[in-house]
């Protein structure tokens, strides 16, 4: 019983379903930073302390050193530059190759949803099916088209590769959120003497804002970590950060420094995490304007 | 007894006020409508009293019960959404009988209910569809019958019409008056921006604005005396005619003088003594002014003429600024023709220029 | 542009509507060429190349002889092989329900009006930034018996605990599993918590109203709702799992012996370390041909049937 | 439009041929290899230093994972841009681009420096394919050592075993003290080279050679070899429960901190002991397991090759490179720091470690000799051993019988 007459908001007790809900959240996000923890841990452990082997325990010696060296110092081959040597070169390949596959795909998606053309769907249904085959599959046969056109190992190459295998998921994900874009508005622009291209760029992409971060996020992501195409078509001179990383962490007989391994991979990541943190809100709201016709 | 009261109620989101100590009584069987323009805080009105929604201070009670604390569902109301909100992937009766079944009622009372309620609605062959195999209307007939289950001594209607098209709107609209005629003790609480719903369903409107109570009372009170510019200009359609002006004194009492209109004020009923020379703003109904050869006011001329079949709206102007006339003839219907108007001075409403509110 | 006119159409409209047909939407067709070629010669190209070295016996460099279906044969007397098919069948069945699983319980949990709701979002979402050469390093040394979870349970004071699923030839696939979701379950969740947003709040109010308690509704009405997202998820998730390769390799190695050997790391190392392109190929041929089969009749029916919405 | 892009295309190809040709110009070579951890980059920059001496410009282009490396150089060499000279391990991972004239021979330069008498005679049979050198081998490794740790030997009062049965009983006892007797990263790769040092200390080099290198079943279905995989079998006993998927360095790292007493690896694995601290023949030593004696050491190792060229100019850039790869100071010095022991045994290598100085004195005897798996056989063929025998080690519920059969299958099969 109420001893005390109702009134105003409900009393706000501690519920169990409450403290259950937070309790969830938490355990849910301990066990999701627990690989994060072991690397950090790792990363600011000396070697000698590694080896021992207490892979949860806080750092009885705490150093930075295997961040400065792996961001500067550490060898990769002769150079002993760190991992920072990539970072340019990741950059200079991530943003023509996200804003072109990105523009593709947008304009493949409106080609597609808006606009009848004979076999585009049956294009599309390759495409997608496309996006279900493991890339290793392309890689001498690309080389060898690549060699014939002679831009095979350039900045150029590179991005033609990421744009070709940006296409599936990119074409699906505006082709699905134009598809949720009211008709009439493209039936009214084109009343209104509107082309192809015009109703493109003063219609559509304008109201393409939602799309266009969840695109970037998907692409910055996969294009920053991509290690193989890099490798393949780069050319030495645009060798991407994740193959610095790469050599680093990866050799078959020399004697490995995890703290450093550990430390090169969080900078590797710290570009798209700057993303997430920085687009978090938009990219939920954008997926939910995509993903409606999955 | 009231069936539902509303007690010094403030409903808060965060800093923003809502509601600061708003009371509102509704009697047992009555259907009250709570009119406004968006925004004007009739929704959350009605979601407090559903218990949707946290009040921070005040009391609600429904039934006799203070229901402050209670959750929706013991408050024994039932209640119709703008959007259907019709659970998806359940059929018509699963979506009717859902409620009673978490409820644990024994199955044969479902059966009974359910089908009591979809034949009252006439969706007794729509039972076994989907939600999405319906029409618009038959949706919000589903919703209602979902309410109707709840066999619920308070219904609440938040715009449930709104989302219909003009036809099926009357339709419904009807049906639910009548629904309201049948069960007799039910008392119906329907929030909506369309004073024409407001004015055929309700037994009493609460006119909301800016989360303020604006007038309580009958569709006629509303209709005949609205308490301020707001209400006046709000209910009816086509709009009152507003004319600024000041009250004179005259030789039979006061008079209303806005340029060279002047209108003896005889038989009007302020609520207070005027004293004269205040400004003034007189509201007429289009259909209280008449056209004649020779009327109170001359020198009319007709702009524009809209037949709307059983009446025409016509639109004249003189110096002063123009005027809508509703007259049920074809008398006086060209435009550009002269013509001179006529008042019934007891069906005009008068309000204070500077506060709005009705003198 | 053309003007309406009421009279019958003459003889000659029909052929005018189709040259202006052509005309508006040449634009379309063009801007659509690019990619038509690259789905031409890369996809089908690329494919049919594939396709084609597997009937050869194609060492390091290819050659194009011809040896009939001996790969095949060979392919399928492979355990290896066998196993890697086993595997990715028990791993994509348990990692995209995992991952929708998890995900939707983390979308559901972050829709409670929590606190720091961007925060949890930013680290469920964070393992899809990361690469995973080192993360499975760590996942590595977490599972393992003498170094992780056993490890620090049994110094607790619970000497008889045993995780050992790592080393363990029955159950190495699941780490591989859990890891897995670890690493999809955020995105996961960013998409069905979109799906969440979306949905309608009169639907919630209903409920409350009817007495529905919350799980029953997010079981009942929510999730059907979800659907499309659902769907995208999944197929964003399948594309993963016909892909898994990185995880397999730093992690296992496709071990203890070759329990957790994958498709995508036959082909790879049949590819680039023995020198069996031949062999490689036939199994990324017989990789394609399983999901062309599961898929393409979903991607029939669809995409390419349904003409998008204008149809 | 077209045409534009064919126009920047051949602009681009230009460029291209105009800048390879540049770079023999100024002497530059561009070096593709896996040596990418801090001891090997340190190795292979006294390469890079001598050939900056002699006037040259070394171009790095190092790429971890010899698999990684390896199609990196060949898909260029396909796609006609091949660098200067590229990594190989020591046997017949470049058959095919031999048979492709991709590379080119140096057999002039072999006939001079007489490579055929100051090398291995199994390292110039894995260099020469038609009797011509194709590859420039760098250095040896000895794959089959046993490291063990001389403090836990020296406190359980035990002596390294000399013989394969003698392990089992040794590490029976240390078992039963508590520590971990063989320390294995339990990796395929891994697994498989313990094997391999089984198969050539129990069984011995010529059924080594059967096995590997003629693929003689009548050699896999002796009892000499059942006896060797059952004895194989026996060791997944004195292995740690943890051992699954663990890295080979994070094994190593066991015998460093005292927690195992023995690890089976090449001589690389001696860069782990040297970055925590450790000297041979102090805290850790090396031996060979076999029948007794000096032991048979399994020798591998890395070789360069040259895309065929040309280019004159480019001809002779790679003439330079092969001058200093060879040149007796840069082979000491560049083996000390790699880990591994100089390819020509003209050497004086008396200033290396003790481990060193045993491989050397050890393959001054010929029939010491024993050609690693690479050089016997293709990585395909390997490749499928290695199958079979990582679900033997990880089965133990397998035969030996059912082990031979899977090799017995592999030998039919593999090309």
């Amino acid at each position: 019983m109420n001893t005390i007459e109702p009134q105003g908001c409900r009393p706000r007790r501690l519920t169990v379903g409450r403290v259950g809900v937070y309790a969830f959240l938490l355990t849910a996000a301990l066990f999701i930073l627990l690989p994060l923890w072991i690397m950090i841990m790792t990363s600011l452990k000396p070697m000698d302390e590694i080896r021992l082997g207490n892979i949860v325990a806080l750092p009885t010696a705490l150093t930075f050193e295997a961040w400065s060296k792996a961001w500067s110092s550490a060898c990769t081959g002769l150079e002993c530059n760190g991992i920072s040597v990539g970072f340019w070169n990741s950059v200079r390949i991530l943003i023509p190759s996200v804003a072109l596959s990105i523009i593709v795909g947008a304009i493949n998606g409106y080609a597609l949803s808006f606009w009848r053309v004979k076999g585009a769907n049956v294009m599309f249904g390759v495409l997608l099916l496309g996006a279900f085959i493991p890339y290793q599959v392309f890689l001498y046969p690309l080389v060898r088209i690549f060699s014939m056109t002679g831009i095979y190992n350039s900045l150029l190459c590179i991005i033609l590769v990421h744009v070709i295998f940006g296409l599936p998921t990119m074409t699906l994900l505006f082709r699905n959120y134009y598809l949720g874009l009211p008709i009439e508005l493209f039936k009214a622009a084109r009343i209104d003497g509107g082309g192809f291209w015009s109703i493109f760029f003063r219609v559509i992409l304008p109201m393409s804002t939602p799309m266009l971060v969840v695109a970037t996020i998907l692409q910055v992501t996969g294009i920053w970590n991509d290690f193989i195409f890099g490798l393949t078509f780069a050319g030495r001179q645009n060798l991407p950060m994740t193959v610095q990383l790469n050599n680093i962490v990866h050799s078959t007989q020399g004697e490995r420094a995890y703290n450093v391994d550990m430390a090169a991979t969080m900078l590797a990541a710290l570009v798209p995490l700057v993303v997430y943190f920085v687009s978090g809100r938009w990219f939920v709201r954008g997926i939910a304007a995509g993903a409606v016709k999955g | 007894m009231s069936a539902v009261s509303v007690r010094d109620v403030t409903v808060a989101f965060e800093a923003f006020r809502v509601f600061d100590g708003l009371s509102l009584d509704i009697n047992e069987g009555e259907f009250i409508v709570l009119l406004g323009p968006s925004g004007c805080g009739k929704s959350t009105l009605l979601n407090a009293v559903a218990g949707l929604l946290d009040v921070s201070s005040g009391q609600i009670w429904i039934g006799g019960k203070n229901v402050t604390w209670e959750e929706p569902k013991d408050r024994g109301i039932a209640m119709v959404f703008q959007s259907y909100a019709l659970y998806p992937r359940m059929s018509v009766r699963e979506n009717m009988s859902f409620g009673l079944r978490m409820a644990k009622t024994p199955k044969p009372e479902i059966e009974k209910r359910v089908n009591q309620a979809a034949e009252t609605l006439q969706i007794t062959h729509l039972l076994d569809r989907r939600p999405d195999q319906l029409s618009g209307g038959q949706r919000q007939r589903v919703a209602i019958g979902r309410a109707l289950v709840r066999d619920a001594s308070v219904f609440l209607f938040d715009e449930p019409l709104s989302n219909l098209d003009a036809k099926l709107r009357n339709e419904l609209r009807v049906e639910i008056k009548r629904l309201h005629a049948r069960l007799g003790k039910t008392t119906m609480v329907y929030v909506t921006h369309d004073q024409i719903e407001a004015m055929t369903l309700a037994d009493r409107i609460v006119v909301l604005k800016e989360q303020k109570v604006q007038q309580i009372g009958s569709p006629d009170e509303i209709y005949r005396c609205p308490s301020n510019l707001f209400v006046a200009g709000f209910v009816g359609s086509p709009q009152m005619n507003f004319i600024k002006g000041r009250l004179k004194g005259g030789d039979n009492g006061l008079e209303f003088v806005s340029g060279k209109r002047r209108l003896p004020l005889v038989g009007y009923q302020f609520s207070q003594k005027q004293r004269a020379d205040g400004e003034v703003v007189l509201g007429i109904r289009p259909e209280h002014l008449t056209v004649a050869d020779v009327g109170t006011w001359s020198d009319f001329k007709i702009d524009v003429v809209e037949p709307m079949g059983a009446d025409t709206i016509v639109w004249c102007s003189d110096a002063e600024g123009s005027l809508q006339v509703r007259t049920n003839g074809c008398k006086g219907s060209a435009p550009g023709q002269h013509l001179a108007l006529g008042i019934d001075t007891t069906q005009v409403s008068l309000f204070a220029a500077n506060t709005g509110e009705r003198l | 542009m053309d003007t309406i006119s009421i009279r019958a159409p003459s003889i000659s409209a029909p052929r005018a509507t189709v040259r202006h047909r052509i005309r508006t939407r040449l634009p379309a067709s063009l801007a659509l060429l690019p990619t038509a070629l690259v789905v031409l010669v890369v996809y089908i190209g690329c494919l049919l190349w594939t396709v084609r070295l597997s009937f050869t016996s194609s060492a390091l460099l290819p050659k194009l002889d011809w040896v009939g279906l001996a790969q095949y044969s060979r392919l399928f007397a492979n355990d290896r092989f066998l196993t890697s098919a086993e595997n990715i069948l028990i791993f994509g069945c348990l990692f995209i329900s995992g991952c929708l699983i998890l995900g939707f319980l983390l979308a559901v949990f972050i829709d409670q009006n929590v606190r720091g709701e961007s925060l949890f979002r930013t680290v469920f979402l964070y393992p899809y930034a990361m690469s995973f050469v080192v993360t499975g390093v760590a996942w590595q040394w977490f599972l393992n018996p003498g170094l992780g979870l056993q490890k620090l349970v049994r110094d607790m004071g619970f000497p008889n605990f045993t995780f050992d699923w790592l080393v363990n030839q029955d159950m190495a696939i699941y780490t591989i599993v859990i890891a897995g979701i670890w690493h999809g379950a955020g995105l996961t969740m960013a998409i069905l918590l979109a799906g969440l947003r979306g949905v309608d709040g009169d639907l919630w109010k209903a409920a409350r109203v009817d007495g529905i308690p919350t799980w029953r509704v997010y079981i009942s009405v929510v999730l059907p709702l979800l659907r499309p997202m659902i769907v995208t998820a999944t197929v964003l998730l399948a594309t993963g799992v016909v892909k898994l390769y990185d995880l397999v390799v730093a992690m296992t190695l496709g071990g203890p012996g070759i329990a957790t050997e994958v498709p995508a790391k036959f082909v790879m190392d049949h590819l680039f370390e023995r020198n069996n392109i031949a062999l490689g190929t036939a199994a990324a041929t017989i990789m394609l041909i399983a999901v062309v089969s599961v898929l393409a009749p979903w991607v029939y029916a669809r995409y390419i049937r349904s003409q998008g919405r204008l149809g | 439009m077209r045409l534009k892009t064919r126009v920047s295309a051949y602009t681009l190809s230009c460029a291209l041929i105009w800048s390879s040709g540049a770079l023999a110009q100024q002497q530059k070579a561009e070096v593709l290899h896996w040596w990418t951890s801090a001891g090997e980059s340190a190795a292979v920059k006294v390469f890079a230093d001598q050939f900056t001496k002699a006037g040259g410009t070394w171009v790095d282009n190092a790429i971890a994972g010899g698999v990684n490396a390896r199609a990196a150089g060949i898909n260029r060499m396909v796609g006609g841009n091949p660098p200067t000279m590229l990594q190989f391990n020591t046997g017949k991972q470049f058959d095919e681009l031999v048979t492709n004239d991709l590379l080119r021979d140096v057999d002039k330069q072999a006939q001079a420096g007489k490579w055929r008498d100051i090398m291995p005679k199994s390292i110039v049979e894995a260099s020469v394919r038609n009797g011509k050198f194709y590859a420039v081998p760098v250095n040896i490794h000895g794959q089959n050592w046993l490291f063990y740790n001389t403090k836990v030997f020296a406190d359980a009062g035990l002596e390294p075993p000399k013989t394969f049965p003698e392990l089992i009983a040794t590490g029976e006892k240390l078992k039963a003290k508590g520590i971990i007797p063989i320390a294995l990263g339990g990796q395929p790769t891994w697994e498989h080279n313990l094997f391999r040092a089984v198969l050539v200390g129990n069984g011995g080099a010529d059924l080594f050679r059967k096995f590997y290198g003629s693929r003689d079943q009548q050699a896999v279905k002796s009892p000499k070899f059942k006896e060797t995989v059952e004895l194989f079998g026996k060791l997944r006993g004195l292995v740690d429960p943890g051992s699954p998927g663990r890295n080979w360095n994070d094994a190593t790292a066991l015998v460093i901190t005292n927690k195992a007493a023995m690890h089976f690896n090449g001589d690389w694995a001696k860069g782990e002991f040297i970055a925590a601290g450790q000297t041979a023949g102090k805290e850790y030593g090396c031996t060979l397991v076999g029948d007794g004696s000096s032991g048979k050491l399994v020798i591998g190792g890395d070789v360069f090759v040259f895309p065929a060229s040309k280019d004159k100019a480019a001809l002779a850039v790679q003439d330079k490179l092969i001058e200093v790869l060879l040149d007796p100071a840069s082979q000491l010095e560049f083996n000390k720091k790699k880990g591994s022991i100089p390819v020509r045994l003209d050497v004086d290598v008396s200033s290396m470690d003790a481990c060193a100085e045993r491989s050397h004195a050890v393959l001054r005897d010929p029939s010491n000799q024993v050609e690693a798996m690479e050089l016997l056989s293709t990585p395909n063929f390997s490749g499928a051993i290695q199958d079979a025998v990582t679900q033997y080690w990880n089965n133990p519920n397998m035969s030996a019988d059912a082990f031979v059969e899977k090799v017995i299958g592999a030998m039919r099969d593999a090309s």
